[in-house]
């Protein structure tokens, strides 16, 4: 619900891309998007839901009908196998996931091993390393030069993406110049170092939240469930609120939002 | 997904509003606390508990925001809407799973769409994991917390035998495991202390670590219990007692402060 | 030279503690006030040293003596065995260290063990976990519920020995009300829950650093190392400027400075 | 510790001046670089060459201020006296070690008391281990950083058989290890390129992994470095050039932008 980086999910529905295997730590709507498209064939995540509103409807569709593969790890196992790749680490260990079902979906891949200390008797789960292509990450300001600002720096799951990942791509609310930074530079959530690209992409996680600039859309997440009464239905709206528009000013048009925020999306506290 | 909860007869309240009640009172003062996705009963339990008998108690809003105080609850309980008032915002994964796996956080609470005797849940799939008859989120981060957090919560708004099942279909996050002593041989701290449901509450048998009746909400009998468990209900010694009556003091609060919108119903 | 909780460090020495083991990742002055006083037996560390003064001169001889243990980590070495014990695992994994002669250091205690992945046949030293028993950090801000707040976020290492420790002590530039915080929540360092005890230190890192309130103070170093030419001068020097004041603010006066700072201490940049 | 550093014959500058305009140079565009403890040529060298032909480099002030560009170097390199102008202040370790071990963060200078003629360093004791007649810093991040970074550089401002030694009392921080393939063999990226020294510049020969010298400062000779040096000294093909003469502008920017009140003395 907060912060998934949707003006360039959209894009990617836009265009058509096919076969994407998408990682996500915790998402939503944005996997929703991509396999209401047929855009993701593979989903390597912890949790995809719409939360409060209820299941993900055509991510759940997609798996069920084979044309989606859901590689389940916990939050936690997915993060190690982030922080292992992060660090060219052969593996990172972790209590996480002992006991349940979910290292054994990753035995015959290798990619989760349950070992036993050998000093302390003690059962862990080695994770081993995650390649990611590319980290997509939404911020509220960036500069050219590629420094991007979380505001306030709530960066919770993003940041082990970014260090994972061999490139980062950057939405953001605004751009700025390089004196924002330069003026709060404990602000600063990633460097200049770490981002390959920056597109700005003014609310550019609607209908998800973008703390404290604005919150989550609850009408378009009302909107989106009942247009999944029939497939005429969602294909009518899928196209009128979400592919169809051809530019993200359009989007926001076709959706009621104004770019500047103040428009009728809920408040963050 | 929001509906209606039914009357408790003769409590003057409603079913939501004796699960929070009774929920609440379980929460020592030392309670340090953080909650997950659509776990608006836990979470008004907390902000309960801190306004009654457990002031010092911790909660973590979204496991983000500590000592938050949000005016109302919203329609999720990971969103920022829940962050009003907090003292801190703990931005770092990194403080978060070492508080967690330090056991500095204490109490989790999590509820599955398949619940087993022993307090593990399922929240991935019904039917086999490759060809699923329904898709379900995933166990996110119950899977983790479940081995780490030492007084575990679980809570169920549908109690049928849809839910609490002899045999997950998969087990997206463990409770006491296989029971007996196989979460301690896990080195896990803790373990479930008790399931709250529409119709009763349950502890866990000492020994086998089974769910075991604590208390029945009023108008449910035993009788009624066992035939919404798939599993067999262990009874304790002497007759079950009626879940204890909701103060007026903790209606109140629970209606005008807590959550006066009602958000807790969208668990119903 | 940053930050380190030099008022409590003052007081371990003022009222004549022994035998203490330091567990510290980078430090200096602080050790060095142990070491002069006979209070330290056992140093746990990356480095100590007086940076671009030169060596720290009481740990120096406390160590050629035999009166001081160093035991010696890398850095990172030391920081994984403090995050292998605030996150309960077995071991933390790390390639620092290959290839050097710390891990031979700790082979005969286990404390740290070189080994080989099964599956990638890469070498990793296995970081067990440090027992820690108390963290003593200074902060710019503390409320009396143990809510602190470092100022620009600046915690570097500290957190890890926090996350590490059975308790918790902070000392703290300032107390202010709770509402301090509340008013802004993204930047409280350490919540309540993890600080144990709260102590008021204005200018508690003298003479080390708190950026960005006060620089280290030149002056000291020299005046210190300039006194080490005698064990007399020393001596004298050491109860006059350190051991000797009663209190901290005593202390500060005997060393020419005003606890709400602006005197001569070196600003930050 | 701040003293005077010799003139170099004929080239209008002095030895400091030297050893920062020949680490410049080595700087590659896409370098991005932090700093230690006791720094102050490598500072130096970082900061001359973004004013030059590396404008792209990234420097991060005492592995913390990301482009910081100070007014002045002050008399710490880890200090926050040098985080002016930076554009990020990298609080996080987690994130520290994430870019090291990633070689996000690709280049890294070390020294030591002690250096072998594999580019291996001793910062922790002179003599046993147990019974030290000197008792050195220790090797900090040294035995961290010269695991993970791929460019590392290693410089001397003491060039003598104390210092440049056939064997170290103890290996406080990686260079090439044993030679040839050992540090490959680890798993460690690069290895290290340059020494530079107030004598001379060493490459490392690519086969053994050994130190070799690469040119020669004004004044000094082969039998020279030689006798200053306790291992070995390999020789290029053909003859040792002299060392590349600073230009007026790199001069002029190192004593009036890079630093004014001659920080990188501290070192002499």
């Amino acid at each position: 619900m907060n912060s998934a980086p949707m003006a360039f999910v959209r894009e990617l529905v836009r265009v058509g891309r096919r076969d994407l295997t998408v990682v996500a730590i915790v998402a939503g709507m944005c996997v929703d998007w991509l396999a209401a498209a047929g855009a993701v064939s593979r989903v390597v995540a912890g949790l995809i839901s719409f939360e409060g509103f209820g299941l993900a409807p055509h991510f759940r569709r997609g798996v069920e009908s084979g044309e989606v593969t859901m590689e389940e790890y916990s939050e936690h196992l997915l993060i190690c196998r982030l922080q292992a790749q992060a660090r060219r680490l052969p593996f990172v260990p972790t209590v996480a996931g002992l006991g349940t079902d979910v290292p054994a979906l990753h035995a015959e891949s290798g990619a989760l091993r349950v070992e036993t200390d050998a000093a302390t008797g003690r059962a862990y789960v080695a994770c081993t390393p995650l390649a990611v292509d590319v980290a997509v990450v939404h911020v509220h300001e960036a500069d050219v030069a590629g420094n991007a600002r979380v505001n306030p720096k709530l960066i919770w799951l993003d940041s082990e993406i970014v260090n994972a990942a061999e490139r980062t791509i950057v939405t953001a609310e605004r751009i700025v110049d390089t004196a924002s930074f330069t003026a709060e530079p404990h602000r600063t959530t990633y460097p200049r170092f770490m981002v390959d690209a920056v597109c700005e992409a003014p609310r550019g996680a609607f209908p998800t939240s973008c703390f404290p600039d604005y919150g989550h859309d609850n009408g378009f997440f009302e909107d989106y469930l009942a247009a999944c009464s029939s497939p005429e239905a969602f294909g009518d709206f899928f196209e009128r609120r979400v592919a169809g528009p051809a530019t993200w000013a359009d989007f926001l048009a076709a959706n009621d939002v104004q770019p500047a925020g103040g428009d009728g999306g809920e408040a963050g506290s | 997904m929001s509906g209606a909860a039914p009357a408790v007869p003769g409590y003057g309240c409603t079913i939501d509003e004796l699960m929070v009640v009774t929920f609440s009172r379980a929460m020592a003062n030392d309670t340090r606390a953080f909650n997950g996705a659509v776990s608006f009963i836990p979470v008004c339990a907390y902000r309960l508990a801190r306004r009654t008998h457990a002031p010092d108690l911790v909660w973590a809003a979204s496991s983000i925001a500590v000592d938050a105080d949000p005016d109302v609850v919203g329609s999720s309980t990971l969103s920022d809407e829940l962050w009003g008032g907090a003292s801190m915002l703990a931005n770092s994964p990194f403080d978060f799973w070492a508080y967690a796996q330090g056991a500095r956080y204490n109490t989790f609470a999590f509820r599955g769409a398949q619940m087993d005797a022993y307090g593990n849940v399922n929240n991935s799939v019904i039917g086999p994991y490759d060809n699923p008859k329904i898709r379900l989120p995933g166990g996110g981060g119950m899977a983790d917390l479940g081995c780490m957090i030492p007084r575990i919560y679980l809570w169920s708004t549908t109690h049928d035998p849809r839910t609490f099942v002899d045999r997950l279909d998969f087990r997206s996050g463990v409770g006491w495991g296989d029971g007996g002593d196989h979460r301690a041989s896990l080195g896990m701290p803790g373990g479930p202390q008790l399931c709250i449901t529409n119709m009763c509450v349950f502890d866990f048998e000492p020994t086998s670590k089974r769910m075991r009746l604590a208390s029945l909400h009023p108008g449910v009998s035993v009788a009624d219990v066992q035939a919404a468990t798939g599993f067999e209900v262990l009874l304790p010694g002497g007759e079950v007692p009626a879940t204890a009556h909701p103060s007026a003091e903790e209606l109140r609060l629970l209606r005008t402060e807590v959550d006066p919108t009602g958000a807790r119903l969208r668990e119903f």
